[in-house]
């Protein structure tokens, strides 16, 4: 079994890569949200089935294109956040990390019960916008699938750049550390925080727009997903976006691997990896430990 | 003692709840329980709408028997084995004398055992596993609608006849998945074909392009996808995008009316599903489907339809009988022949399997269709015989 | 020691016995016997998470486990029922001693995923392994004669078998609580480090509380296998880890009956809830997001809390019910 | 056994290239109140923390009454006799004071791992607990718990708590900080009361506070020992002078 032809392991590790750009996208989003406001955001998985049905319900009702969704669907999800930190999840800041992360859990239950009451559960079609695509010798590679690695990479590189490099990503890190010295210079933390969070999610609901054409619109579309996501984030190192970004990347090509070498054990390969990292690194590869 | 109080005070009220939850017995209707997944990820093959054709079987059946009025009573087992043993422990207890559709195997196995050991009758509609009347086989159950090989059989045949002599198995990591492509191998390997190769996934997989790239370039003609609903619609939509076929046929081996819906007939067309029921093969299935429509509003798939002639059978049986004693019940089950709008002198075997004809469906290329609904068409008839796999005496004792 | 000196805690417990010995004549037994299941489940969890401060997220590992072990010893091997739950525990226990060895170092949200990542580790096994049963679980588990002698297949006789292990169960859990030990934990969960400045190896004792809850846990794991007749993998998956925690969660976290009342309202939830067909996921999901927003302490520790204020309003100089087991709400 | 009950040799500790402790060396002599003083962010509490062993030296040698110590594990030292307290009062806000006392107490015994037994297992160790209270004032709130205390008291149960296992080395950081001009006076009487039993080494800010009780200081600033010597010396030294009350000087003329 292990004399494998090198096309197909070309292939599989070019597929690995498209899926760790989800798994990227969606764990950034994650990262953000938990390393500026230290939120274990349990939504996340409705968040990014959120954004596929938005995607869906504007292109049914409002018939607006994929290109059109690809902007608003992840506005009206961050509209969403924003709307829930504001209400809710604010009050919960002086409380335990255990609490934000129950009320976001069960967000995220009634987020994907009621998708479910309204669409049922055996989803929905959503059309591919870019349909074809071109071989690459060793493997056929669907023009919508190199669109989502574009993007994604696009998208992570920026929020880390603005995060990490800018001056409002200074702001934005100096404000979840230290609010009281950020007030005294007349920046207002609260809306600070609150539009860090509607990003977060937002990312999310992009990454279900990007999903809506490979996978069918479904309410548990998230679901599966965001345990694994959480363990690309904790691999990564919490907090750590960069670290967010490539463990996400690395995750989807050492499934690829695994999906040569072992199929069924696809899906729980990341967990061993995450035992094995957070006993040798406690923080995760590129997390600072913070006691 | 302020606490001391309170700690009294706590236990009047538990045991004032307690008795809220007590049963007050007046008279004693004839109960019947659905139980099925009434809010999760299967709501879709069955759901509320299957209880609605229940009521309709029991409105025809004139609403009573045995002098009793008839009760359904409808329990959700939120796909969980112990929620869903526990309400049909509580409701075989509570003197519910059947249980209809169940759905999720673990849960079907669980119930399985149960009405055996309470000698209450359980007829499964929504189960697909071939267990039920194999291994698992019990002279309570009853196996109505379809099972996994019966659900394979259309598809399979269908691409061995258009020259699909090779195959690729994409195939769940499970032991259903297993049986499923055990079986459509000793169909393939009987009319001469060859399987070439397979792969497995995880049962929480979504993105299954390794997979198919694999199935690609094996080069094999078919690629049969022996896995959940679910995973299959998601892999013949991911399928497209590879540009699989026309190249390479895909049988999709479990499949239904709404799940060729959710693909949209643009992606789904040439599919082909076996099935005991569709709404527009004859007159009397369109009448049973408008009726359906107008209470639920969506068309009836195979497991909303034929509850009715489950629930009506049944019925039939008790008021034969003049009791509700399971094993006396489905015995006489067993020796009347079964007739409703969709059922057609269908039998029911000792092991407890349903043999009826099946329909071999198409689905139709967008420009054909010309409804929402419009997504099928029937293509031929397998006779009962060729539709279900021979009972097998080495692995049920109640097969002769 | 005289009835009217017990705790009022204790007294509580008295009384949820008392309705549980009566409880049969109102509710159908098969409901309670999951209800207790749940119940000694959740306290098990609370045991951690109220009293040490370990949110754990992989407690199934240890009721399913148990469940398979004592499933399998029952139908598979044909032994009879005392052993097999002594065996579930004994695996249970030696299951929670690997896991924590392994996680007790990591703190935080990183204690949480690892316990969750082995957690779903252990579940892949479980689906892989042909003892299981893999997707269609164990089934038809008989209820054996206990001791080889005593007939358990009736409903009642077996329900009030499973009252009485459980009610030994939660007394040795509220033993646990207010023995020496439990002080440890306590002081563990106040303020880690100045046990540690204290000379404590906190490790160990994070490690022995997290067996000790392990077992626990496997033993209501090995009660359901025989009351349900029924191990799937269900059991071991990573969201009935997550319903212990909000069972723990709606109940009061750190109380002693907190933990049976929310296994109560969840169980009923799943039984009661189903006329609202589409909707139960929803008003679930409603229902826990009310109670962090509104009842963070959870029903019993709101309650308690409540009373501890007119307490402290009616009766400043008594001071007498500051060592109350129930604490409210948990120090940061 | 030499005079000496600790010594530090060239402790470092780096964090990701910073370097916060630079070759600290540091004797302490027996039966001494020994302080440990410095501008902010001189180091004292990493270097506190490294004495204490809940951080880990970079290099460097620590021997505590003979033995080597420098990679033992935190509670491995408490229980050789070397206890520390902690700049934010640090007590078990769950419990009653007198509990509070009786963890301390009931550590060294067999009762720690004992789950089966109850409670009133404990009562023999009260009569102790309820001395070592009555010590630092607080026998009158002994059922009251933690969390209800004010600050002071709260620092004068974590005193009576450390006291509890008799130490022979306490660590004392910062045992006046954050408290009312009000609460220092009798928290320095108590200091003084304990330190006829066991020797005291504490990092503190208040000079009046260093001037009273302590035998000898050392002057931190920048991870390096400055000068060490008795209050007179210090406080006359030209370098300290410049280092550290020079600063205090500005920092006063800004604030």
């Amino acid at each position: 079994m292990l004399n494998i032809p090198i096309q197909t392991i070309l292939g599989q590790l070019l597929l690995g890569l498209i899926n760790g750009a989800f798994y990227a996208l969606l764990s950034l989003g994650l990262a953000i949200i938990f390393g500026l406001l230290r939120v274990v955001n349990f939504a996340h998985g409705a968040q990014f089935a959120l954004g596929a049905f938005a995607a869906l319900i504007l292109s049914r009702y409002a018939e607006v294109p994929y290109w059109g969704a690809l902007v608003l669907a992840p506005v009206i999800v961050g509209i969403f956040g924003v709307l829930f930190e504001r209400l809710f999840l604010r009050r919960l800041y002086d409380t335990e990390p255990t609490y934000q992360l129950l009320l976001t859990f069960s967000l995220g239950l009634m987020t994907e019960g009621t998708l479910r009451a309204l669409f049922g559960s055996s989803g929905v079609p959503y059309a591919n916008p870019l349909i074809g695509g071109i071989n690459l010798g060793f493997m056929f590679l669907p023009f919508y699938r190199g669109w989502v690695v574009v993007v994604s990479l696009a998208i992570c590189v920026g929020t880390w750049l603005v995060i990490e490099k800018s001056k409002l990503g200074s702001y934005l890190r100096a404000a979840t550390e230290r609010p009281d010295l950020l007030r005294t210079f007349g920046i207002n933390v609260p809306v600070m925080v609150t539009l860090t969070y509607g990003w977060g999610v937002g990312l999310a609901g992009l990454a279900g727009v990007m999903a809506a054409p490979i996978y069918q619109v479904s309410p548990s579309m998230g679901s599966h997903l965001l345990i694994v996501v959480f363990a690309v984030v904790v691999i990564g190192g919490m907090g750590s976006l960069g670290g967010a970004i490539l463990a996400g990347f690395a995750l989807g090509v050492l499934e690829g691997i695994t999906k040569l070498v072992y199929p069924p054990a696809s899906s729980t390969v990341i967990f061993a990896v995450m035992v094995a990292v957070l006993l040798v690194k406690p923080a995760g590869v590129f997390g600072r430990e913070v006691v | 003692m302020k606490l001391k109080r309170f700690s009294i005070a706590c236990g009047i009220c538990v045991i004032a709840s307690l008795a809220l939850f007590s049963t007050s017995r007046a008279q004693e209707p004839f109960k019947i329980g659905h139980l099925t997944d009434l809010s999760g990820v299967n709501v879709d093959i069955s759901g509320p709408a299957t209880t609605e054709a229940m009521r309709f079987a029991v409105d025809d059946f004139g609403g009573k028997v045995l002098g009793r009025p008839i009760e359904i009573i409808a329990g959700d087992h939120l796909n969980k084995p112990d929620v869903g043993v526990g309400l049909a422990r509580k409701w075989y207890d509570g003197g519910v004398s059947a249980i209809f559709d169940v759905g999720v195997t673990s849960v079907a196995l669980g119930i399985q055992a149960l009405a055996k050991d309470k000698n209450k009758a359980v007829i499964y509609i929504s189960t697909g596993s071939a267990d039920i009347t194999g291994k698992n086989c019990s002279p309570n159950g009853i196996h109505w609608t379809y099972n996994s090989y019966a659900d394979a059989v259309g598809a399979v045949t269908e691409a061995l006849a258009h020259g699909g002599d090779t195959w690729y198995f994409l195939t769940v990591d499970y032991a259903y998945g297993d049986n499923l492509q055990r079986d459509a191998t000793k169909i393939i390997e009987k009319a001469g074909g060859k399987v070439i190769g397979s792969t497995r996934h995880p049962i929480d997989a979504t993105d299954f392009s390794s997979d198919l790239l694999k199935a690609q370039s094996s080069g094999a003609k078919v690629i049969g996808l022996a896995t959940i609903t679910n995973i299959g619609t998601n892999i013949v939509k991911q399928s497209e995008e590879f540009g699989i076929r026309p190249n390479q046929t895909i049988a999709l081996m479990s499949v239904d009316i709404q799940d060729i819906k959710a693909l949209g007939l643009k992606t789904a067309q040439g599919l082909i599903d076996t099935s005991s029921y569709y709404w527009n093969s004859s007159d009397e299935s369109r009448a049973f489907a408008e009726r359906f429509k107008r209470k639920t509003g969506k068309m009836p798939n195979q497991m909303q339809a034929s509850a009715y002639g489950a629930v009506l059978h049944y019925l039939k049986a008790v008021e034969a009988v003049g009791s509700d004693d399971a094993l006396k019940v489905i015995a006489k089950m067993k020796d009347i022949p079964i007739n409703d709008f969709m059922t057609k002198n269908g039998t029911i075997r000792p092991d407890g399997r349903v043999m009826r004809d099946m329909l071999v469906l198409q689905a139709k290329k967008p420009e054909e269709s010309t409804g929402d609904w419009d997504l099928f068409s029937v293509l031929r008839t397998i006779p009962a015989k060729d539709a279900f796999a021979p009972a097998d005496p080495s692995v049920c004792p109640l097969a002769k | 020691m005289h009835i009217f000196a017990l705790r009022p805690s204790s007294l509580i417990l008295l009384v949820f016995l008392g309705a549980g010995l009566l409880a049969p004549h109102y509710v159908y037994p098969g409901f309670l016997m999951n209800l207790l299941c749940f119940a000694l489940f959740a306290s098990a969890y609370n045991l951690l998470v109220g009293y040490v401060g370990l949110l754990a997220f992989g407690h199934a590992v240890f009721f399913g486990g148990a469940s398979y072990a004592t499933g399998y010893m029952l139908r598979d091997l044909g032994l009879t029922p005392e052993v097999s739950i002594l065996i579930g525990v004994i695996f249970a226990a030696a299951l929670g001693l690997v896991m924590g060895v392994t996680s007790i170092r990591r703190r935080g949200i990183y204690f949480s995923m690892i316990t969750l990542a082995l957690a779903q580790m252990f579940y892949f096994l479980c689906a892989q392994s042909s003892v299981t049963g893999g997707e269609n679980g164990l089934t038809a588990i008989p209820r054996s004669p206990l001791f080889g002698i005593f007939d358990i297949s009736n409903e009642l006789t077996l329900y009030y078998l499973i009252l009485a292990v459980v009610a030994a169960a939660m007394f040795v859990i509220y033993r646990t609580v207010h023995s020496p030990f439990g002080h440890v934990l306590k002081g563990i969960r106040d303020n880690e480090n100045r046990m540690i400045s204290l000379g404590y190896d906190v490790d160990r004792f994070k490690v022995i509380a997290f067996t000790l809850s392990a077992a626990l846990a496997g033993l209501a794991g090995s009660l359901k296998a025989i009351a349900l007749q029924l191990v799937t993998l269900v059991d071991v998956h990573w969201s009935t880890s997550g319903e212990v925690i909000l069972m723990a969660l709606i109940g009061g976290i750190g109380t002693a009956v907190g933990p049976i009342i929310g296994a109560g309202v969840i169980l009923t939830l799943q039984n009661y809830l189903t006329g609202f067909a589409e909707w139960v996921i929803t008003i679930q999901g409603a229902i826990f997001f009310l109670t962090v927003l509104l009842f963070r302490r959870g029903i019993a520790g709101e309650v308690e809390r409540l009373f501890r204020m007119r307490q402290a309003r009616s009766a400043s100089s008594q001071k007498d019910f500051t060592t109350s087991v129930v604490e409210s709400g948990r120090s940061t | 056994m030499n005079d000496y009950i600790l010594e530090a040799t060239d402790l470092v500790k780096e964090f990701a290239g910073f370097c916060a402790v630079d070759k600290a060396s540091l004797s302490i002599k027996r039966g001494s109140i020994h302080a440990l003083i410095g501008p902010n962010g001189a180091g004292k509490t990493t270097c506190f923390s490294l004495i204490t062993k809940f951080l880990t030296p970079s290099s460097g040698r620590l021997v505590f009454n003979g033995e080597d110590i420098t990679n033992a594990q935190p509670a491995a030292v408490a229980r050789m006799g070397m206890v520390r307290s902690f700049q934010i009062s640090a007590t078990f806000a769950s419990m009653t004071l007198l509990e509070n006392v009786r963890l301390a107490l009931m550590r060294p015994t067999k009762a720690p791992y004992r789950f089966w037994r109850p409670e009133a297992s404990l009562r023999g160790l009260d009569g102790r607990a309820m001395e070592l209270l009555d010590l630092v004032g607080l026998a009158g709130s002994a059922s009251m718990l933690a969390s209800e205390i004010s600050y002071g008291r709260k620092r004068a149960l974590e005193i009576a708590t450390t006291v509890a296992l008799d130490p022979q080395l306490l660590l004392l950081d910062e045992p006046t900080s954050g408290m009312g001009h009000e609460d220092i006076q009798p928290i320095i009487n108590l200091i003084r009361k304990i330190s006829n039993n066991c020797t005291v080494l504490m990092v503190e800010h208040n000079l009046k506070v260093v001037a009273e009780l302590s035998d000898r200081i050392s002057v931190l600033t920048r991870g390096r020992i400055l000068t060490e010597g008795t209050y007179a010396e210090v406080s006359t030294n030209p370098e300290v002078m410049s280092a550290y009350l020079g600063r205090r000087v500005e920092e006063r003329a800004i604030g």
